[in-house]
Order: structure tokens, then C-alpha cells, then sequence
């Protein structure tokens, strides 16, 4: 459903991402690895139109989308969260995910001022749809605490909800079990595996081999902004070139 | 022992709040001088208080301190010093039925039509002729101007520019300045003594236009300079440090150089009460609006009735002892605007010489 | 010509005032990230600082110049421990909020204790140079001068000594800082002693040419804040740069343009700038 | 000389440390091994004083640091070249090197001597010194922030993923080198994922995880531990 | 429901105020204060709300009021047509001002936005044909009588003020309630994270920018019924300022704060009037006090307050249990 033909960023000199192609199956859980700087969450900028190309394309279910801002890919599909998950600390979880449909909704200012039913009816659903997606990543008990207060790894599955009541076909998760321990981390595979069955299609970035390995159907190698492997994760860990710029002996053939 | 009250709400903080107090002074001298000899008003005797507020020269605080004026201390009179307290005052102090005393020189505030204000400064349309007359017979016909851009010296430019083409003069360069924002006036002045002038337009606050007078003779300037009566060339020369570098200018005579008898009185007085520090206009002119408004009251009889107040006002300054008198006010227009026949100065030879407004007056 | 270079002159003489006030300001914005608005109020009670010392206690210029810079820049250290300290973790909001209250205490408080009249300081240098038909009073050639030295040397102590390095570490990463064992603390008193120590020698240059009032500092202060978004937040360079500018946009306007728009004339200029350039002139990207 | 008595530290309601005793004998090689968000950064940050901790007691050579400043810890000896690197980007190497050596500037002598061990160790940052310290590649800059923590002259040594992002050849060189400088008798504690590496170089290690300390034991006991093989080294 | 009996009390409060105050002097101080909490209200939806702090706003409130100035001085419009349109030209600069300078982000948008202002104040002082200049604009009609009141009648004129204040609150209670508000909330609170849920950050901010300054314009039509003098120092960035204390001392971001600190504050500096040249020697020190002491403002400190309890009571936080894994040691 995601194809990208050479695409490119580049920082003053600095190519973060260059020449990348690639393409993701729908229903499909794909990971992105690769060291630090090696231009991952760039590429995950440039999928979700927060930077513009360089160069290259995008193209989503044969609709070229190269150039659209950040706003118009949520409303085409692309959902995402980002490395570190900022809520708004001092509103309940609820309230938090609410705006989440806003995208889908389209009552205005004037339905505002004069409270009309639109308004109401997008209001309940938005409600409805937030309800749903913290149902969906199992925090519905947790709707009316405040966002400050949540644990770390109920930010992340917050994050995902919020995410997730966009409507996303596509699901760019970056870190998703970043500063999350290993028993929750488990929890947080299931969920993702429990999304990619609703049918989304699902990218993420991650540095846990071991959840990667056992997660995604397909695994993409950057390093130095550059595609250095492709495969399933058999042939990743196998991949002489991975080993060396990234796994290191420790986790091949683990 | 009753007390009368007279408010004032004007700038006591911030860039004008010296202004504000020499204007404050000048009341607040009148009303002790009256409190030594309590007046008697319709049978009963009265001391004078005088209410003071700040407005930050903001004219909706004016409106509020109006209004607080009158409510809470019974104000009979209120003075504001500055043109747009006096505009927003005048939204309702006819309303409130209280007597304005405007301490503005912009015509606009008794033109109008305000049936209880009273102008205190006079029209300073006045000055215009006697001024050009001094200046561009012997200096020459050239004038650059660069006064300041607040409202008073725009009006003032504003009836001088054809006043001097009408006299045969030309304007060779007009260029008004932030006397109060500008961080120098270097430029501003230079680009005005590049049209060649013979004599300069100038004036806004004293201090600010010495500046400007000194940087066009540093930048060699020859000519006179016309000083527009804001501007006190006392405080002026203090900036420049002496009346050398004004030599040639023309303005308002300052009080401390006015040399009738009342006015000599006054500031002997003044700079009694104020370890030697010479009063300006600002502080004679309200001086005697005081003593005008309590002498007002004694004429109508009430101290409370703003109308029967207002309509002695006239009489009031025609009749003021010479001693409460400095600024040598005649009495009011039709309009409500003082008269008041000053003297023009001129700079000579590093030296003030004053010469009457109106010689047929000289007799006083 | 002449005129031309008159303006050039007069150019750097606002400038060089500038960017005295400008550096102060970038140097705690670099510690803070946040505009300092009591600046301006600090180079007030400069100038008064040394009005009193000349006129009550007699002190000569020179002297009346170093006293005014180390109380002001006891002043500023002042504010940084009781005011912007505190606020360290607060939103920028509250911390231009509470320089507001400075300023407004400084103000009035000068007002309160020495009236609201205008000074006037006079100056040591009263000649006037001429080269050929270009006027320059001594005082302005002193401004100019001064400000080149003071600059100079401000760069060599950022550049060349360990304890100007650490104001530059600090602006540059804090936790790094701390980590080579500077005291932050210190350092944040430092740079406001700094910051204090030019606004008020930038005052006490400028004060004999212009007057000493109250509110002085405002017109300075709104000018160095063009200038440091100018030239980009914390960068001194940008500092220097943006006072020239702006000083030279003035001299230049007022004189070719108008004198009664020049102020405008520095404010679009800003408004066109940012508008092509958010991040201003010197700043490359974010650190 | 470094004892960590019932550590607890917080960032705001969450609560990262729960009471963590760990103690380094002097020249030691202690690891932290822990996933990702265990608590190893958050244990140095206590340590040196970046962030106060909100219970237990530090101490360092006979010295309580809970309280102190980080300046004064670095004073004290104990320097932390942090996860992330924490460099002046702007400014070149020599000068973060330079200012590595801030709290012994008095003695400019001996750091010149120490800048030109440095530079011996790191031949490749004597070339580079007058480059921006931003503009050097991850593995550089990793070079750059130890032997700017080396400068500080330290007595011990807090090394916060030193090998995070690097090239596995840089890698391997680095935990040379930090064997190096714990051989010549300096106390370091090491934060590591790259688990297997680190324990090779150890004399003892801790396993954290959610902010406590699970698992305590010498190299051969860590190595041998069927569930720290699972958990951290994967073979 | 609480809020809504707080907020009706507080209405009713404001009906009875005239009943209560004993002269035409407090009436004044209250109407002027209105006014003014009508642009912090507005000033708090882009401020606080949306996170993007504009120092312009008092220019935009002298826009509305030069709007109803002009046209009632020059062109004799009536006021009431007049005063429709100060909302709507302030919004329609806003729409440009706000076009270029939010694609500015914290204090640059500050700063850019200071000169803004500037520039607006100096056009106003500058530009004598249109706006009378320096001098000011002289002699504004008071609203036409409607309905039988008369508003040049200081009792019904507050209740004109009032009337509108209380109608912004309602609307801009309506946005903040609203999805709109959320989206606001939502740029606030991380503008990547709003863009990445499909908002469009351009077209909201603007939204936000051009209501803001619309209530920014309405106070200052109202402001020019009211005073009936207009001087280019309504533009001054002090009275921004003043707008941002009140909004911060209420508390910033919440509907009360600033309504509660615009009518709070101008009662506090007329009981410091008796220090005269001291006022703001203490009043300065106070603020400094306030901000340090009070961050969230009065009314932010009590909401957060109550808040946190009330999340509280609902749900108690799940009990974890310690890993347990591996060998404890010794
Ligand atoms: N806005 C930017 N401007 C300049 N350079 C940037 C920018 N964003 C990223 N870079 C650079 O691009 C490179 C790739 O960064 P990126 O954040 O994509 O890495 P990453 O793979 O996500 O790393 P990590 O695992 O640490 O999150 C880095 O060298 C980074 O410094
Ligand atoms: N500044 C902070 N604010 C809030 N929470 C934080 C902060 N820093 C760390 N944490 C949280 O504290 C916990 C411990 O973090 P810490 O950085 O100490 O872990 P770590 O073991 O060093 O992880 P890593 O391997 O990722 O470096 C994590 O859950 C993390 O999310
Ligand atoms: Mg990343
Ligand atoms: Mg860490």
C-alpha cells in the first residue's frame, strides 16, 4: 500500500535520508532499525509530511502524495506517534484523546456560536471514537485520571489511542516501547499485533531486537541514511552487513 | 470650617510625571496660600484641598478619576493637564456638573462648545506673528522646521508654516521629530540644516529641544532659532549651558525672566518654597487658576453650583490681585480661553531681552 | 559625501549603543532563553547612578562610569537571584511578566527618590572634531571608540578565557555544563553581572549626549530586542551585527527617508526579515 | 569509595528509582545492565547530582553528595559523561576538552599533560581539535565527551552508554579503551545494553529493572546466569 | 453543574453591582474594567489557549476603536453599525497580521508581534488624515438610545458592557468546550503532534488569531462609546502587557482567570492611588510576587487543585507489583 521511490533528505550537506525505495504490504508490521542518526524517525518525517522531500515519491494505494503537508496525510491515513509522547498533563485521559477524530468531524465556528446539532452529534462521536480506542489498547479504566499522572507505559498505549482515533490506515509508531520494561513490552507487541489483525498496516522504529524479530513480518536496515537491508527478519539477522553496521555478533542468529 | 475641593487627575508616573508635578506645585502653592487666610463663600468660611490622582496621562483614566473626583470628594473644579483627559473629560463633565479647567493650549478644548471648561493657557496662536517678526528680519527668510510630533506641535506648525509664507518667508525644509522616542536627533537635525536654513523651528519639552538647538550648532548652524512656547528658554539653557548657543532664539519669556513686579514676586516666592528652583509657566499659569476658581466662587457665591462658578470665571481673572497674578492672565475669551498678554524673548548677545506681547498693554 | 559620511558616523554612534545593550541582552537570553524586558531599566538606573556620583558626590567621569557598572551590575545579580532564579522552570511568560514588575519597581522607585526631572550629565570631552565638512563631538567619537573596545573585549573573554567559556557552555548545553563541574549558578550571577556592567557603560557613554530621565531605557530596550531577534536569539555576533544594522537604518532613514517614519523604518525591517528568515540573521537551525 | 544507600528518585508523579543500594570498591569496573528506561541513566543522574535524589544517600569517599551541586561532585571526583554526550557543539574540540578540565584550572599544567594523554589515547581528536565538537561523526563525538569526562581528573568514572549508536568496530575499540583507563586506576561504572561487551571488561555487575536492583553478582556469575543470558545477552 | 451556578452567580452579581455601588465612580471603574476583560478574554484564547503569545493585541483593540472613531467622527455613521464592524475589521487585519506572523513559533512570534503593534501604534500616530494623529479623535457620539435606554447614562451603558461581556464569555465558553477548543488546546500542547493528527495548524492558529482579535476589537468599539476620545497611546504595548498580568494573575488558560484578574486588578491599582509616586514602587514588587508565588494564577491553582482530586476519586491507581525476577540478592 506504501511505496517509495529514492527518497531523499537532506540537511544543508547532510543527507539524513537518501535515496530510499521501498515498499510496505497492507496488513503488514514492518520495522525500521538501524543506529542512532541513522535517519529513522527522518524517514518517518518524510512519510508523514512533517518535512518535505528532497527528492523522490510517495505514493499511498496508487495515489501520489509527495509534498502533503503533515494535516492532509492524517486525513489520508497516515497516523503516527512520535518518539516522546507529549499529552496535555493537566486534562484526563479522555479529554486528551477526544481531538484525536477531530479530523474526521467538520462542524465549524458557526456550529460552534450557534450549537448545532452537528455539533453535538460530532462531539458525541468524537467521544464514542476516543472511548473506543482506549478500550481497544485495554486503558478504558483509566479514562478520567489526569495525563500527568499515567505511568510510562500507559503514555505509550494513550499515544497509540490517539493515533489510532484518526481512523489510520497506515501506522507510523516510533519507539513505541522506548523507556518501556521488557514484561510491558510484551504487552505492547501484543497490541500492535492485535492492530495489525484490525487491518492496519503498521512501521515502526525500534531498538528491542528481540520484539522486532518476533513482530514484524518485514525488517528495513538504515544506516547512515541509507538502505543497507530489506527482508524478513531471518534474513536480516542473517545479513553479514547488518551484522556489522548494526546487530553486532550478539544478536544474530539469536 | 468647610473645605473645598479641587481635583486634579494627571500624569504623576511615568515619561510626563515631572509635568504633571510642576503643574500639581503650582495648585497646590495657590490652595496653601488661600488656606493662611481661610475665604468666606455665602456666609461660611472654607479651606482649600487639593485631590490629586494619576492618570499615566491615559485619557480613559482620566475619565475614571473624573468620576471618582466628583463622587468621592465632591470635587467643585477639576484640572487635567493634557489634551485627551481633557477630550475624554469632557464626555461628561457636564453630566457630572463639574468645572473643567483645561491646562491645553489646543483651541479644539473650548471650541467645541463644553459649556463648563475653562482654557488656562492662552490661544499660543498669539506668539506666531511677534516671533516672525523677530526672527526673519534679521536672520533671513529661510526657515527649516523641526519641532517635536506630539499633537500641540503639530498644531503649532500647523499655523505657523502659512504664517511664515505669508510673511514672505519660505519653508525650506519641513521635518518633525520624536522629541520624546528618539534616541538622537543627529540625523534628524542634520537633514534639516542640509536645506540650508536661516532660522530653526523647534520645540516640544524643554530638555529635548535644548538638545536639538546644541546639535544643530554642533553640526553648524548659524541661524536663529523659533522656540515654540512649550519649551521654556530657561530649562533650555540649563541643557546647553548658557544662552550662548541660543543666541538669536526667539520664545516665551520664561518666569524667571519676566521682570513686572507680580511675576518677579511670584518667583522670589517659589523659589523660596523650593530650594531655588524657578517655577515655569506651567506652574504660574495653574497657580492662578486656582486663585481664579476660589475668587470665582466668592463672586458666585457658591462653591458647589459649576454653572454660577463658570460664568464668573472671566470676572474672577480680571479682578485677581496682581499678586495672585504672575502669569499676568487678563481674563477669558468668549470661548473660554485666557488672555494673556506675555512677552516675546529674545536671545541677544548671550542674553534674555524681552519685549511685551501687546505694547499697548505696557502700561500696566 | 560629506553628508554621507556624517550619517555613517552617526550610524555607528547609535549602533555601537546598541549593541552594547544588545550583547547584555543576548548574553542572559543565552542563560535564561527568555527576553530579558528589565534591561532597558537596568541601563536607566545606570545613567542615574552616575549622574549622582558626578553631581552629589563629585566623582570624574571614569570614576562615576565604574561605580555605575558595578552597582548596576550588583542590580542585575540582584534580579537573577530573587526574581529570574526562582522562575528558572517557569513558562516565558511569567518570566516577561516578572520583568515587567522590575522595570516598573526601577522606574517609579528612581522616580520616587529623585524626581522625575530630566538630567542632563555633562561630559569631559565637550570638543568638537571636524574633518572637513563632517562634525563629530568627541563624546560621539568617544561612544564609538568605546563601544569597538568594550566589544572586542567582551568577544576575547568569551573567546579566550575558561570563565568567558563557560558563559558560552553554559548557553550551549546546561547539563553539560554542570557536568564538567561549572556552577551554574555562578555562572547565570555572572552573565547578569555582565549583561549590567555593558547596559550601564552604554548608558553612561550615551547619557552626555542625550538627558537622564526615567524612562530612557524604554526606547533602548524595545531597540535591542529588534536587534536580537535580528541578528538571531543568543548569538553575539548576531548582537553586533543587528546594533549596526539598526543603528545605520536609523541614521540613514531618518536622514534620506524621514525622520518622523525612521522609527517605523526599524520595525519593518524586522517584520520583512523575520518574515523571510524566522530564525534571523546568525542562527543556524536549533540547538 | 561509591556507595548508593536506598536510592529513590522522581521525575514529577513518576517515581523512576525505588530504592537502589549499589556499591564500587576503588578500582573497580562495576556494570549497570538494564533495558531501555530501567533506571541506569536516571541512577548516574542521582550520582551526579544533575538531579536531586528524593531519598537514600550517595556517598563518596567517606562524603555525602545527596545535596551537593554537580559542580561540587566533579570537584569531589566523580565525573559523568552522560548518555546523549551532553557536548558544546558550537565550539571546537579543544575547547570542550579545555573545559573539561574546568574545576582543576589552576593547575594549567597538569592539564596539559592530561589533554596530551587525551590526544594520545584518541589520536584521531588531535587532528579534528579545532572543529566544532557538533560537526564530528556519532562515534567522534562519543571520543570527544570521554575524554572531556577524563579531564576532570576523576576518581571515578560514570560512563552512560558509551557504545549507544556506534559503529560495532567503534565499539569494540571503546570498551578497549575503557578498560584502559580503569586498568591505569580509575573506578568506573558502566551503563550498558550491549550487555555481553560490557560484562567481558567487568569485575562485578547489577541488573535493574523498573528503577530496582534485581540481580547482583561477579562477571562469572552474571555470565553464567541462564536469565540474564535470555533477558539481556539474547544467545 | 457547580460551574454553571457559579457562573450564573457571578451574573447575577454583575446585574446587581449598580444596586450595590454607591456612586457613578464605581459604576465607571467596573464598565472600564469590562471592557477590558473583554480582550483578555480574547487575548487568553490565543495566549492561553492556543500557546502563541501575541503582544500586538491593544494594537487590534485601537483598530476596533479607530474603526468606530473614524466612521462615527468623519462619516457619521450611526454607532451601532459603527460598533458592528470594530469586531470585524480588527479580525480582518488579524487575518494578514496573523498570516504571516504565525508561521512563527514562542517568543519570536512574541517579539515579531511586539513590532507589530509598534508599527500599528505608529501608524495611528503617523497617519493624521485617517486617524487625526496625535491629537486624537474628538468628540465620539455615545451610543444611540435603543429600545428606550439611553447609553450615554452610566447605569445603562454598564449594562451594555456587561451585556457583552457576558455574551463573549458564553461564546468563547462555547469555543473552548467545543471540538474547536480541543483543536486550539491540541497546537498548544505540541504543534507536531497536532499536525500528525490532522490538523491543519495554519488555518487553526489563524482561526484563533482572527477570534482573539476580533473580541479585541469589540472592547475597543465599546471602549470608544464609552470614553469618546481615542489617542494613538490606546495602541501601547503596556496595555498589552496590563491584558497579560490580568490573564496570568487569574490564571492563564482557564475561563475565570482572566476575567477574574481584569476586574480584579484596576480595582487594586485605584486603592494604591493614595501612594501616589509609590504606586508602582509596590505595585511592581507585588507582580514579581504574584508570578513566583502563584504561577498558575488564582483561579489555575484552585482548578488544578480540584481536579487532581476529582480524578482521583474516580479510579485508584493500579498497585504494581515489583518484577521479582531473577535472583534477589543476598
Ligand atoms: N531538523 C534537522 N536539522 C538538521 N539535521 C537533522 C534534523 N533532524 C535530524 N537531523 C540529523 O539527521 C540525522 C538522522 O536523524 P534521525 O533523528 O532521523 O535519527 P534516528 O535514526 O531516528 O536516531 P535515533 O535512533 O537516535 O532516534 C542525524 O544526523 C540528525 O542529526
Ligand atoms: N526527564 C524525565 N521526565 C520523566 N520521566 C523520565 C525522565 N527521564 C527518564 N524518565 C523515565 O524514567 C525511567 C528511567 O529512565 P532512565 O533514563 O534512567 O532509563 P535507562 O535505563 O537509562 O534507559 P535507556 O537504556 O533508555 O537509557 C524511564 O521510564 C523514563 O521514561
Ligand atoms: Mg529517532
Ligand atoms: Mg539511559
Amino acid at each position: 500500500m506504501l511505496e517509495l521511490t529514492s527518497v531523499t533528505k537532506r540537511f544543508g550537506g547532510l543527507s539524513a535520508v537518501n535515496g530510499i525505495s521501498v515498499g510496505f504490504e497492507r496488513g503488514t508490521i514492518n520495522a525500521i532499525i538501524g543506529p542512532n542518526g541513522a535517519g529513522k524517525t527522518t524517514f518517518f518525517n518524510l512519510i508523514s509530511g512533517v518535512m518535505p522531500l528532497s527528492e523522490g515519491r510517495i505514493v499511498i494505494d496508487g495515489r501520489d502524495v509527495t509534498g502533503l503537508r503533515a494535516d492532509q496525510m492524517a486525513r489520508i491515513g497516515v497516523g503516527r506517534t512520535f518518539q516522546s509522547t507529549t499529552l496535555f498533563d493537566n486534562a484526563s485521559v479522555l479529554d486528551n484523546l477526544i481531538v484525536g477524530h477531530r479530523i474526521r468531524t467538520r462542524s465549524n465556528l458557526l456550529d460552534v456560536v450557534f450549537g448545532t446539532r452537528r455539533l453535538r452529534d460530532e462531539e458525541a462521536a468524537c467521544r464514542r471514537k476516543a472511548r473506543d480506542a482506549l478500550d481497544f489498547v485495554g486503558l478504558a479504566h483509566i479514562e478520567a485520571r489526569l495525563a500527568g499522572d499515567i505511568s510510562q507505559e500507559e503514555r505509550k498505549r494513550v499515544a497509540f489511542a490517539l493515533a489510532l482515533a484518526t481512523d489510520p490506515t497506515l501506522l507510523l509508531l516510533d519507539e513505541p516501547a522506548g523507556g518501556v520494561n521488557p514484561e510491558e513490552t510484551v504487552g505492547l507487541a501484543d497490541l500492535i499485533r492485535k492492530m495489525k489483525r484490525s487491518g492496519l498496516t503498521i512501521c515502526l522504529i525500534e531498538h528491542k531486537m528481540d520484539m522486532i524479530m518476533n513482530l514484524a513480518d518485514k525488517i528495513l536496515v538504515l544506516n547512515y541514511g541509507e538502505k543497507i537491508a530489506e527482508g524478513t527478519p531471518a534474513e536480516v539477522r542473517a545479513n553479514p552487513v547488518v551484522i556489522e553496521a548494526y546487530l553486532g555478533s550478539d544478536h544474530a542468529h539469536a | 470650617q468647610d473645605i473645598i475641593k479641587i481635583g486634579y487627575s494627571g500624569p504623576l508616573s511615568g515619561g510626563a510625571a515631572l509635568y504633571g508635578k510642576s503643574v500639581l506645585n503650582g495648585m497646590q502653592m495657590a490652595a496653601a496660600e488661600i488656606n493662611a487666610a481661610p475665604v468666606e463663600i455665602g456666609g461660611k468660611r472654607y479651606k482649600v484641598e487639593i485631590v490629586a490622582l494619576d492618570d499615566k496621562y491615559n485619557p480613559s483614566e482620566t475619565g475614571i478619576n473624573l468620576q471618582r473626583l466628583v463622587q468621592q470628594h465632591q470635587t467643585a473644579a477639576v484640572l487635567v493637564p493634557h489634551s485627551g483627559g481633557v477630550f475624554a473629560a469632557q464626555a461628561s463633565n457636564e453630566k457630572l456638573k463639574v468645572l473643567l479647567l483645561a491646562y491645553t493650549s489646543l483651541p479644539a478644548a473650548t471650541e467645541r462648545g463644553n459649556k463648563l471648561t475653562v482654557r488656562i493657557p492662552p490661544d499660543f496662536t498669539t506668539y506666531i506673528s511677534p516671533f516672525i517678526k523677530a526672527a526673519m528680519s534679521k536672520y533671513g527668510k529661510n526657515v527649516g522646521l523641526a519641532q517635536a510630533d506630539h499633537d500641540y506641535a503639530k498644531a503649532w506648525s500647523a499655523a505657523f508654516k502659512p504664517a511664515w509664507e505669508a510673511a514672505g518667508g519660505k519653508v525650506v525644509a519641513d521635518n518633525p521629530m520624536s522629541y520624546n522616542k528618539a534616541a538622537d536627533f543627529y540625523s534628524g537635525v542634520s537633514r534639516v540644516i542640509q536645506a540650508k536654513p536661516d532660522v530653526l523651528f523647534i520645540g516640544g519639552a524643554s530638555e529635548p529641544t535644548a538638545l536639538v538647538a546644541k546639535q544643530a550648532r554642533e553640526l553648524g548652524f548659524k541661524g536663529a532659532f523659533i522656540v515654540l512656547d512649550q519649551a521654556k528658554l530657561d530649562e533650555m539653557a540649563k541643557i546647553t549651558g548658557g544662552y550662548s548657543t541660543l543666541e538669536g532664539a526667539v520664545g516665551v519669556m520664561p518666569m524667571s525672566g519676566d521682570d513686572r513686579p507680580d511675576a518677579v514676586a511670584f518667583t522670589t516666592r517659589y523659589r523660596k518654597l523650593n530650594e531655588g528652583k524657578d517655577p515655569s509657566s506651567e506652574v504660574a499659569l495653574n497657580y492662578t487658576a486656582v486663585h481664579a476658581t476660589i475668587a470665582a466662587m466668592k463672586l458666585a457665591g457658591t462653591v458647589s453650583d459649576a454653572t454660577a462658578i463658570r460664568a464668573q470665571m472671566d470676572q474672577a481673572f480680571r479682578k485677581l490681585p496682581g499678586q495672585y497674578n504672575p502669569a499676568s492672565v487678563e481674563g477669558l475669551d468668549a470661548k473660554g480661553g485666557a488672555i494673556v498678554n506675555a512677552i516675546v524673548a529674545s536671545v541677544e548677545n548671550g542674553k534674555l531681552k524681552g519685549q511685551l506681547l501687546r505694547s499697548n498693554a505696557a502700561g500696566q | 559625501m560629506e553628508l554621507f559620511l556624517q550619517q555613517v558616523l552617526n550610524g555607528l554612534t547609535l549602533g555601537g549603543v546598541y549593541c552594547l545593550v544588545a550583547l547584555g541582552l543576548t548574553l542572559v537570553y543565552g542563560i535564561l532563553h527568555v527576553p530579558n524586558f528589565a534591561h532597558g531599566a537596568f541601563y536607566m538606573a545606570g545613567a542615574y547612578c552616575a549622574f549622582f556620583l558626578i553631581e552629589r558626590l563629585g566623582f570624574n567621569y571614569w570614576l562615576a562610569m565604574a561605580g555605575a557598572a558595578v552597582a548596576v551590575a550588583l542590580l542585575s545579580v540582584l534580579a537573577e537571584r530573587l526574581v529570574f532564579h526562582p522562575l528558572r522552570k517557569a513558562p516565558y511568560l511569567h518570566h516577561m511578566i516578572a520583568s515587567i514588575g522590575i522595570l516598573l519597581f526601577l522606574e517609579s522607585g528612581v522616580q520616587a527618590l529623585w524626581g522625575a526631572d530630566f538630567h542632563r550629565m555633562a561630559t569631559p570631552y565637550s570638543q568638537i572634531l571636524s574633518f572637513g565638512d563632517v562634525t563629530l563631538p568627541a563624546q560621539r567619537l568617544l561612544i564609538i571608540v568605546a563601544a569597538f573596545v568594550l566589544v572586542l573585549l567582551l568577544q576575547l573573554f568569551l573567546k579566550k578565557t575558561i570563565t568567558g567559556a563557560t558563559i558560552v557552555a553554559m548557553a550551549q548545553n546546561r547539563d553539560g555544563a554542570a557536568l564538567v563541574g561549572i556552577d551554574a549558578n555562578r555562572v547565570a550571577m555572572m552573565t547578569f553581572a555582565i549583561a549590567g556592567v555593558l547596559a550601564a557603560m552604554a548608558a553612561v557613554l550615551y547619557a552626555p549626549i542625550n538627558l537622564v530621565y526615567s524612562s530612557m531605557g524604554h526606547l533602548v530596550i524595545t531597540k535591542a530586542f529588534v536587534i536580537i531577534v535580528l541578528g538571531g536569539m543568543g548569538s553575539v555576533p548576531g548582537a553586533i551585527a543587528g546594533g549596526l544594522i539598526i543603528g545605520f537604518a536609523e541614521s540613514f532613514g531618518a536622514f534620506y527617508i524621514s525622520t518622523d517614519y525612521k522609527d517605523i523604518i526599524a520595525f519593518v525591517l524586522l517584520v520583512a526579515i523575520l518574515s523571510l528568515r524566522p530564525e534571523g540573521l546568525f542562527r543556524k537551525g536549533a540547538y | 569509595m561509591l556507595t548508593l544507600d536506598k536510592v529513590s528518585l522522581s521525575y514529577g508523579s513518576f517515581q523512576a528509582l525505588h530504592g537502589v543500594d549499589i556499591h564500587a570498591d576503588e578500582g573497580e569496573l562495576v556494570v549497570l545492565l538494564g533495558a531501555n528506561g530501567a533506571g541506569k541513566s536516571s541512577i548516574f543522574h542521582a550520582m551526579s547530582g544533575l538531579r536531586r535524589a528524593s531519598g537514600g544517600s550517595i556517598r563518596f569517599g567517606g562524603r555525602e553528595l545527596v545535596g551537593r551541586k554537580p559542580s561540587q561532585i566533579v570537584e569531589d571526583g566523580l565525573v559523568h559523561c552522560p548518555e546523549g554526550r551532553k557536548l558544546f557543539p558550537g565550539m571546537s574540540v579543544l575547547k570542550n576538552l579545555t573545559l573539561g578540565g574546568y574545576v582543576h584550572r589552576r593547575d594549567s599544567k597538569g592539564s596539559q599533560r592530561l589533554l596530551d594523554d587525551v590526544f594520545a589515547l584518541f589520536p584521531i581528536l588531535h587532528e579534528k581539535k579545532d572543529c566544532p565538537a557538533g560537526s564530528l561523526s556519532g562515534g567522534q563525538q562519543q571520543m570527544v565527551a570521554i575524554g572531556r569526562a577524563l579531564m576532570g581528573r576523576p576518581k571515578a568514572l560514570l560512563l552512560d552508554e558509551p557504545s549507544l549508536g556506534l559503529a560495532p568496530l567503534v565499539v569494540r575499540q571503546m570498551f578497549e579503551i575503557i578498560a584502559r583507563i580503569n586498568k591505569a586506576g580509575t573506578t568506573v561504572l558502566l551503563a550498558e545494553q550491549n550487555a555481553y561487551a560490557a560484562l567481558n571488561i567487568a569485575s562485578r555487575a547489577y541488573v535493574i529493572e523498573q528503577g530496582r536492583i534485581v540481580l547482583e553478582g561477579s562477571r562469572e556469575e552474571l555470565l553464567g546466569n541462564e536469565q540474564v543470558r535470555k533477558a539481556y545477552i539474547g544467545a | 453543574m457547580n460551574a454553571k451556578i457559579g457562573w450564573s452567580a457571578l451574573l447575577a452579581l454583575g446585574l446587581a453591582f449598580p444596586f450595590m455601588a454607591g456612586n457613578d465612580y464605581h459604576l465607571t471603574v467596573m464598565s472600564t474594567a469590562y471592557i477590558y476583560a473583554i480582550a483578555t478574554v480574547g487575548l487568553n484564547l490565543i495566549t492561553g489557549y492556543t500557546g502563541q503569545f501575541n503582544l500586538a493585541h491593544s494594537g487590534f483593540m485601537a483598530v476596533g476603536a479607530y474603526t468606530v472613531g473614524i466612521l462615527t467622527v468623519d462619516y457619521q455613521v450611526p454607532f451601532w453599525i459603527a460598533f458592528a464592524l470594530s469586531g470585524v475589521v480588527a479580525a480582518g487585519i488579524g487575518f494578514f497580521v496573523g498570516l504571516v506572523s504565525l508561521r512563527l513559533k514562542t517568543h519570536f512570534f512574541s517579539i515579531f508581534t511586539m513590532c507589530v503593534g509598534y508599527i500599528m501604534f505608529l501608524l495611528i500616530e503617523k497617519w493624521d488624515s485617517l486617524t487625526h494623529g496625535t491629537g486624537g479623535i474628538v468628540g465620539i457620539p455615545a451610543p444611540e438610545s435603543a429600545f428606550g435606554l439611553d447609553f450615554s447614562e452610566p447605569r445603562t451603558q454598564y449594562y451594555l458592557v456587561l451585556l457583552f461581556l457576558a455574551l463573549s464569555m458564553w461564546i468563547m465558553h462555547r469555543i473552548v468546550n467545543s471540538l474547536l477548543g480541543r483543536t486550539f488546546v491540541a497546537i498548544r500542547n505540541g504543534d507536531d503532534l497536532a499536525q500528525a493528527l490532522g490538523i491543519n495548524l495554519m488555518r487553526n492558529k489563524l482561526l484563533a488569531f482572527m477570534l482573539s482579535v476580533f473580541f479585541a476589537g469589540l472592547a475597543g468599539g465599546l471602549y470608544a462609546g464609552y470614553v469618546r476620545f481615542l489617542g494613538p497611546e490606546l495602541a501601547s504595548v503596556e496595555h498589552t502587557f496590563d491584558m497579560t498580568m490580568y490573564m496570568l494573575i487569574g490564571g492563564i488558560g482557564t475561563m475565570a482567570g482572566p476575567l477574574l484578574g481584569a476586574v480584579s486588578m484596576p480595582w487594586l491599582t485605584q486603592q494604591l492611588q493614595f501612594l501616589q509616586d509609590y504606586r508602582f514602587v509596590v505595585f511592581g514588587p507585588l507582580l514579581v510576587a504574584l508570578v513566583i508565588f502563584l504561577p498558575h494564577g488564582i483561579v489555575g491553582t484552585w482548578m488544578a487543585r480540584r481536579k487532581r482530586k476529582a480524578a482521583q476519586q474516580v479510579s485508584v491507581p493500579p498497585v504494581r507489583l515489583p518484577a521479582g525476577k531473577g535472583v534477589r540478592r543476598a
